[in-house]
């Protein structure tokens, strides 16, 4: 018989220290379980299946887990299963959310689309006009992120009235490589300023083509919008990241589950991290803009927060809406898909 | 008397033979040295391990009187020993030069110092008449030049003792005499040479004295200008030796293969390897195709049994016109094929001696049904093979043919050819690398298949054996058939003279 | 055609450690040991490299940080030590397919698979990666903008002397050197000779193992390079995969005919193909077709298969390659 | 009784073999368990038990995952029985594993059994197709088939993300659509033996497929052809095959088993294994590398080389309850291919023992007469 660990994570394959939710997320759990000694541990399933996904969650639960953390959608259905299965443990999906939830489940979304509102502002206040967008590949938060993106632009473009264009086109990788580097590297050349990467590892192979195609002597300078957590540290090129509370959702999801305390987390529901609860925002280190200020951030925020003139609940974040099937203004966006195929 | 090389009571045994059992050879300097003995006698052994490819598991070599352990051929060139190998070792992709200087290779902080060496070489060939162009690829060169390669290789690394083995096998009758004046000439130079070769006039010819192996034993070591050549061939053998092979007249049918205008370029060069033969060959006889290796006869077989897509010409068979049949459908329709290299085309070397038995008839009825093997009688099929033709080997049906000896996978193949009653044989140096005793046998079944009233087609490098055998001898050069023969009113003086190209005859297209 | 610096720079992404992988696998395969283990030495090579550039970095400070010439000096460290874990690794190899006379496609996959589990386990247990798989580095200050005075030349500066990598320069010398080594010294005779007819090689006196050790051992070390090669360049971290690159470099050898010139065409004819299928954003016309990006991925692929056709016929591998080498046999 | 034992062995060459590879396997798991030792002195032991004996737990899952290992490493063997190195393996299976996704998704009109039959069908022929290109490009243009299939496992790893992408793409799971209930392979009463929807036809199929590559290899005249094409291709063409006929179809064939198991493993329900967009070739398909190398190419070998594999692979994940990377499974698993790339070595162990047994046995029987 093994040791036993109290709090489990599940990880989507891929690792625990994706830079991205997999490892936000175990950041969460470790704090918690640091901070109050729980025993904790992740698993990593077999494979990229439900059956692997309900497998591993098996196992955590054999060995002692009570609270059981699944980052990313792809858990739904596992959940969906899992949660009558094993009744008495609490279960904590992120990015994700069973059709029917029951009061064993804690479901977290984040308002991707509001991040990424916030980095497409920020980039065109700094006067960027021609922007790029990669995602890893089209699951619900990298859309969302990408939709807000486009719309956050809009909205600065509009308030600017100038006119800005967006390349979007998601990678099918969240890996690093080279050709990446040259898709990267192509798109800097052509004239994008700043891309906005949500596709994992893919990132750093974005961020080695913004490195190779800034030029100071020429006063040429390409920039990387982070995704998720604040990737500042990665590369010089990184001049924001777009985040989402991961760390601090979690941590404070496990909190409310130990201690009881349904003020902020309701069991059974979808608990939504947005800007009305500081879920979701910028990097707070503004440094690397030369016109956009934190004054400026600030109160776009504030302004999505109290929703002003529905800026928050305008922003479009059905994933079913293809980015160039937005009607926007003064911005025009090539989606890097001929429009076919593709169903629900 | 002192001896630049002794071999003392060497021992060396092979997993289930004992290749060398306590030979004793004494080298003289400046002496021409004979190592007589059959196939497998152990010759190439000992000369190997004298050589430091292998070591003796018993017995002392000394060099100049003191003792030493020879543990490989760098150790061996040190001391001045140099050898020229029965297989030769030379890399074809490779120039002369670079074959020649490897290994001792002219060098500045380990750059090669090729134009240096190149000189060298050239000058060497000189002084001994060699004719070798330095920079020409091996793959290009005939076998006799290959061969004054490898001379030139010890002659390059001034090499005092030189060891020939069966350096005269494929050489013709001028070739051989130019070789022996050479070997003359170097012994003179005060070198020591050890010459292994079966052919006795050779001994008499240049050796001093000879060693005389049997079945890895010492016989005598005698001084050649005493000793009868009979003599000597007795010793080899142990009995009483028939030279030639007897043989009724030919019987001489209707023609069966008819060759007609067959050519066919060298695929880098404009250089005809086949141009324009035409012969035939007739039931109850024996033609025999003689020549020096590289002037086509491979590729002639090769294109009459479709190993080689067919280019000009055309190949009929009982007068029917098999020339673009594919290989699978001529030896259907009655040819038999005994390769000339038995390890490339012969046999498949990792199947059992049963498989390698049907491999021209594993699809036949026979074998098969509805292209699922019938093992019983293929078992069957080989025991009695193996039983009718002798065939010697460790888990009889069983063994993998790549542990038997050259003499048995020979007879392997032949056995496999001849049982088919093909009405064309083809047989290429069928006795190449075999003891006397298998010689014998497998000319006795080529007769035999002559006087069945079968016709036989033999491609030969050995003189005696094409005069022995043949009813008809077509000599060819440089892919051309130069002379049409009857060995009785020939000798092997003329036929080299064909063979070098430089005598040409009336050719009757018979 | 003001592209073309670009499309250049862009090239030598693929192409370099392309070019010296491939040519680490001629040393061996040259020298008679068939070397499919390639992807799993440059992923060791370039894991050590990375964590050696990782160390070496965390030490630094302020403007040595930020300086070129020293990045310069780094990244030549990270080359060696790279190169040098990927001969070692090797030796594994080496010893199965030589002195255990291996079937070397066995060992050289069990290398292939020990490389990445290794390269994660080790990562994951120890401390000085702080227990994660990705080793991460700064790469900034790599790239050598323009090198002093050649950079200023007309034309071929800004081609060949502007926005490059040190890895670059160490690639095109490799190039040179190994030609050199391989047709003008002593150690290149042999090697050859020990691929194509070992036991001429044994006659003249050689060494065939030896040889042949050194040939492994070679292509160990140009493989780790190559690995090294392709991180730094194309990432800010390492994740312990080389993404099938070294699979390509085998494809690049066998494609460049075990021939230096041939490889290092065909390392260019690659990089340039994967360059145009992911630089496709910048070629109007092909931009203009708006094909699935899948399309132009195969691109590559399908051109190099195509090209094999036509050049394969009397494509000839070192005729000893693979085979098992001991003094009986005959 | 080890004399008894030793005397058994040394009766056959085979049998020498199998022990020394079973000594080799030994080894590398004793290898594994050092690694484990050094890295977590008080797990290692009990871990290291698991990965034994994890598998017992659920044979029907090792079987699951052994399945598509049987078929590539089927592929993989028979192709280096014929002298091929086909590394293709994984574009055969994604390209085999997207055709039966396609009927299974889009040829609904289909009944039930008929249904998956075709999706199965499909998946084969594409991957016979996608092997038989290398072949004929090695036949006619002397293309080394390395190269050839590294080239098309990229073609079709490619290719495959399109057809997610664009054909069959379930958007709201960000991967190919599920295929009809139709088209699924049916348990066949085998989830009433083993854990429920772990085992299904697709094993039944593998076992099939060792049979008949086994009879065609050692019982056909086909087979007598390939592997004389294989062993030497100057003496088969001397022996009037056809040389080229055989490499393609060795290629073709191999190329097939390798697209069924792309069937295998894709004709599932939603909780099964679905394709993405993501570009990654899948691991079964170079999986079949190691485990026709530990099966010596051997169809029956390779059945429990596949077994062997997943077996270990199921305990190396159920390892994970203690405190050790799970990556020390791959890092035993490419150990044990390591050692059993030494097998002479264990050879010369085992027949060294057998001599000094022999040596014993003499000794016994002087002193007895
Ligand atoms: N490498 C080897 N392994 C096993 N047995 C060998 C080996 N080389 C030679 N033999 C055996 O040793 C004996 C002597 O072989 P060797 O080559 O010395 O004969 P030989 O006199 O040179 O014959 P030939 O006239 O054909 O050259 C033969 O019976 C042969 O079967
Ligand atoms: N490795 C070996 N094992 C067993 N017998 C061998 C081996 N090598 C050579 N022989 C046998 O040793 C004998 C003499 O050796 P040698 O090298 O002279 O062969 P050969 O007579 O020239 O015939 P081959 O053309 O097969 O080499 C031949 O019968 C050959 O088959
Ligand atoms: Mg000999
Ligand atoms: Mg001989």
């Amino acid at each position: 018989r093994g040791n036993e660990y109290e709090i489990a994570l599940i990880t989507d394959v891929g690792t625990i220290n994706d830079k991205s939710f997999n490892q936000g997320s175990w950041e969460g759990v470790v704090k918690y379980a640091e901070e109050n000694d729980v025993s904790h541990k992740y698993y990593q399933p077999k494979a990229k299946t439900d059956k692997d996904y309900l497998d591993s969650i098996k196992l955590a639960v054999d060995n002692g887990a009570k609270v059981v953390v699944t980052p990313g959608f792809y858990f739904e259905p596992a959940i969906q299963e899992a949660q009558s299965r094993y009744k008495d443990v609490t279960f904590i999906i992120i990015d994700g959310r069973p059709q029917d939830i029951q009061d064993n489940v804690y479901s977290i979304l984040y308002a991707e689309e509001q991040s990424g509102f916030l980095a497409g502002y920020a980039a065109v206040k700094e006067g960027f006009t021609n922007l790029g967008y990669m995602g890893g590949q089209a699951v619900p938060s990298v859309q969302r992120f990408g939709l807000g993106y486009i719309q956050g632009a809009e909205y600065a473009a509009k308030e600017m009235d100038k006119v800005i264009q967006i390349r979007y086109k998601y990678l099918n990788l969240f890996e690093e490589d080279a050709s990446i580097v040259t898709e990267a590297s192509a798109w800097y050349q052509g004239g994008i300023e700043v891309i906005f990467v949500a596709a994992g590892g893919a990132g750093g192979s974005v961020m080695a083509a913004a490195e190779d195609q800034t030029n100071p002597d020429d006063n040429i300078y390409k920039y990387v919008i982070g995704v998720d957590v604040d990737q500042k540290d990665e590369s010089e090129t990184v001049i924001t990241s777009a985040m989402k509370e991961l760390k601090d959702s979690v941590y404070m999801c496990l909190k409310a589950i130990y201690e009881e305390d349904d003020s902020v987390f309701t069991a059974g529901e979808i608990n939504v991290f947005a800007a009305e609860n500081n879920g979701v925002r910028l990097s707070n280190d503004f440094s690397r803009f030369k016109n956009f200020t934190k004054t400026d951030y600030n109160d776009l925020f504030t302004k999505l927060k109290n929703n002003t003139d529905n800026i928050r609940t305008n922003i479009v974040s059905d994933i079913e809406i293809e980015p160039d099937k937005l009607e926007l203004q003064n911005t025009t966006v090539t989606y890097e898909k001929p429009t076919t195929g593709g169903e629900t | 008397m002192e001896y630049i090389i002794e071999m003392l009571n060497i021992t060396k045994v092979f997993p289930g033979v004992i290749a060398n059992e306590k030979v004793t050879l004494q080298l003289r300097k400046g002496e021409i040295h004979a190592l007589l003995g059959e196939n497998g006698a152990g010759k190439s052994t000992l000369m190997s391990i004298l050589f430091g490819m292998y070591q003796p598991d018993e017995g002392i070599i000394k060099v100049k009187g003191n003792e030493v352990v020879i543990n490989d051929p760098n150790h061996a060139n040190a001391l001045g020993i140099g050898m020229v190998h029965q297989h030769f070792k030379l890399v074809h992709n490779f120039t002369v030069t670079e074959n020649i200087i490897l290994g001792k290779e002219d060098n500045k902080l380990g750059f090669l110092k090729t134009k240096a060496a190149i000189h060298k070489i050239q000058s060497l060939s000189d002084k001994y008449k060699l004719k070798v162009a330095p920079n020409a690829l091996i793959s290009e060169i005939s076998v006799g030049m290959q061969q004054r390669v490898e001379i030139l290789k010890m002659l390059y690394r001034d090499s005092e003792i030189l060891i020939f083995d069966e350096p005269t096998a494929v050489l013709t009758p001028q070739e051989i005499s130019e070789l022996m004046s050479i070997m003359k000439q170097l012994s003179k130079e005060g070198k020591s040479i050890i010459l292994i070769t079966h052919k006795l006039n050779e001994i008499k010819k240049v050796a001093d004295r000879c060693t005389i192996l049997r079945k890895g034993k010492l016989v005598s070591t005698v001084n050649v200008n005493e000793t009868a050549s009979e003599k000597m061939a007795e010793m080899m053998v142990g009995r009483k030796v028939v030279f030639g092979v007897v043989k009724q007249p030919a019987k001489i049918g209707d023609p069966v293969l008819k060759v007609e205008n067959l050519s066919m370029a060298s695929n880098n060069s404009e250089k005809m390897l086949i141009n324009k033969v035409s012969f035939s060959v007739n039931r109850g006889e024996i033609v025999c195709i003689a020549g020096i290796e590289g002037n086509g006869q491979t590729e002639l077989v090769h294109l009459i049994t479709g190993l080689i897509p067919h280019k000009q010409g055309k190949i009929t068979l009982n007068n029917k016109d098999i020339t673009n049949y594919s290989i699978r459908e001529k030896t259907l329709s009655g040819i038999g094929h005994i390769p000339e290299d038995r390890h490339k085309h012969g046999l498949v070397l990792d199947y059992n001696l049963a498989y390698n038995l049907i491999l021209q008839t594993y699809f036949t009825a026979r074998f098969q049904k509805r292209g699922l093997l019938k093992f019983k009688n293929i078992y069957q099929f080989a025991r009695d093979l193996i039983t009718q033709y002798d065939i010697r080997s460790g888990q009889g049906p069983y063994t993998i043919v790549r542990s038997m000896s050259g003499g048995n996978q020979q007879k392997t193949i032949v056995a496999r050819e001849i049982i088919r009653e093909p009405d064309l044989l083809i047989a290429v140096q069928p006795t190449r690398g075999l003891d006397v005793g298998a010689i014998e046998y497998i000319h006795q079944q080529i007769i035999k298949h002559r006087d069945e009233g079968k016709a036989v087609l033999l491609v030969s490098l050995e003189l005696d054996e094409v005069m022995n055998l043949s009813d008809r001898i077509l000599v060819i050069y440089e892919g051309e058939i130069v002379a049409d023969l009857d060995p009785k009113s020939t000798n092997e003086n003329e036929l080299g003279l064909y063979m070098a190209g430089s005598k040409r005859g009336e050719v009757g297209a018979s | 055609m003001d592209n073309l610096p670009f499309i250049i720079q862009q090239m030598m992404y693929f192409s370099i450690p392309l070019l010296v992988v491939a040519l680490g696998g001629m040393f061996s395969e040259r020298s008679g040991v068939v070397n499919i283990a390639l992807e799993g030495i440059m992923l060791f090579g370039a894991f050590v490299g990375v964590i050696v550039v990782y160390y070496i970095q965390s030490t630094l400070t302020g403007d040595l940080l930020n300086s070129v010439a020293y990045a310069q000096r780094v990244l030549v460290y990270g080359v060696l030590v790279s190169g040098f874990a990927g001969a070692v690794f090797t030796i594994l190899h080496a010893y199965a397919s030589i002195n255990m006379r291996a079937d070397q496609i066995i060992s050289g996959t069990a290398l292939n698979l020990f490389a990445p589990a290794l390269a994660i386990f080790v990562a994951r247990s120890f401390a000085f990666t702080n227990y994660t798989q990705q080793v991460s580095f700064r790469r900034k200050s790599f790239l050598i903008r323009k090198v002093p005075y050649l950079g200023d030349i007309p034309i071929i500066g800004k081609l060949l002397f502007q926005n490059i990598y040190i890895t670059t320069f160490i690639g095109i010398g490799i190039l040179i050197i190994s030609s050199i080594i391989l047709y003008k010294t002593r150690f290149g005779l042999r090697l050859r000779s020990c691929g194509e007819h070992p036991h001429a090689a044994a006659a003249a006196g050689i060494n065939v193992k030896m040889i042949r050790y050194a040939g492994v051992i070679i292509s160990g070390f140009l493989g780790g390079i190559g690995g090294f090669t392709l991180i730094v360049t194309t990432t800010t971290q390492f994740n312990a995969t080389v993404s099938g690159y070294g699979f390509l470099a085998l494809a690049v050898l066998i494609f460049g005919q075990w021939k230096p010139g041939k490889i290092l065409l065909a390392a260019l004819f690659f990089g340039l193909m994967k360059t145009i299928a992911s630089a496709y954003s910048l070629v109007p016309l092909i931009k203009d077709l708006r094909l699935p990006s899948q399309y132009y991925k195969m691109i590559p692929f399908i051109a190099t298969l195509i090209l094999l056709a036509f050049t394969s016929v009397k494509s000839q591998a070192p005729k000893a390659a693979g085979e098992i080498y001991d003094v009986g046999k005959r | 009784m080890l004399a008894k034992i030793l005397n058994y062995i040394n009766t056959s060459e085979k049998r020498i073999n199998i022990i020394s590879l079973f000594l080799a396997i030994v080894t590398g798991l004793l290898f594994g368990l050092v690694i484990m030792i050094i890295v977590s002195p008080r797990d290692s032991f009990p871990a290291f038990l698991t990965i034994l004996t994890g598998g017992f737990r659920d044979i029907g899952r090792v079987l699951e995952i052994a399945t598509p290992l049987i078929f590539t490493g089927l592929s993989v063997g028979f192709a280096f029985k014929t002298g091929l190195f086909n590394i293709g393996a994984p574009g055969q299976l994604m390209i085999g594993a997207i055709s039966a996704i396609y009927i299974g998704v889009r040829v609904t009109f289909l009944p039930a059994p008929i249904h998956w039959i075709v999706a199965v069908l499909c998946a084969g022929l594409a991957g016979a197709l996608w092997g038989a290109i290398p072949g004929i490009l090695k036949a006619y243009r002397n293309v080394n088939e390395v190269v050839a299939t590294i080239m098309m496992n990229y073609i079709s790893l490619y290719f495959v993300s399109y057809a997610v992408e664009y054909q069959l793409y379930d958007l709201k799971n960000a991967r190919s659509l599920t295929v009809a209930k139709s088209a699924q392979l049916p348990y066949l009463g085998l989830d009433k033996i083993f854990t429920p929807n772990t085992v299904n036809f697709g094993f039944i199929l593998a076992i099939i497929a060792i049979v008949i590559i086994y009879i065609i290899l050692e019982k056909t005249t086909f087979g007598f052809e390939l592997k004389a094409v294989g062993f030497n291709q100057h003496s088969s063409k001397y022996a009037g095959v056809n040389d080229k006929k055989g490499i393609i179809m060795a290629m073709l064939i191999s190329g097939l088993l390798s697209g069924l198991a792309g069937a295998a493993i894709y004709l599932t329900d939603s909780f099964g294994r679905h394709l993405e967009t993501t570009e990654i070739l899948i691991a079964e398909g170079f999986n079949g590398i190691p485990v026709a190398l530990i099966g010596f190419s051997n169809p029956i070998g390779i059945f429990f080389s596949a077994i062997f594999i997943g077996f270990i692979e199921l305990g190396g994940f159920y390892m994970q309850r203690y405190d050790l990377a799970p990556e020390i499974i791959d890092i035993i698993i490419a150990s044990i291919i390591y050692f059993s790339a030494l097998l002479i070595l264990f050879r010369g162990i085992i027949i060294r023992l057998l001599k000094h047994n022999r040596f014993k046995h003499k000794k016994r029987e002087e002193e007895d007469g």
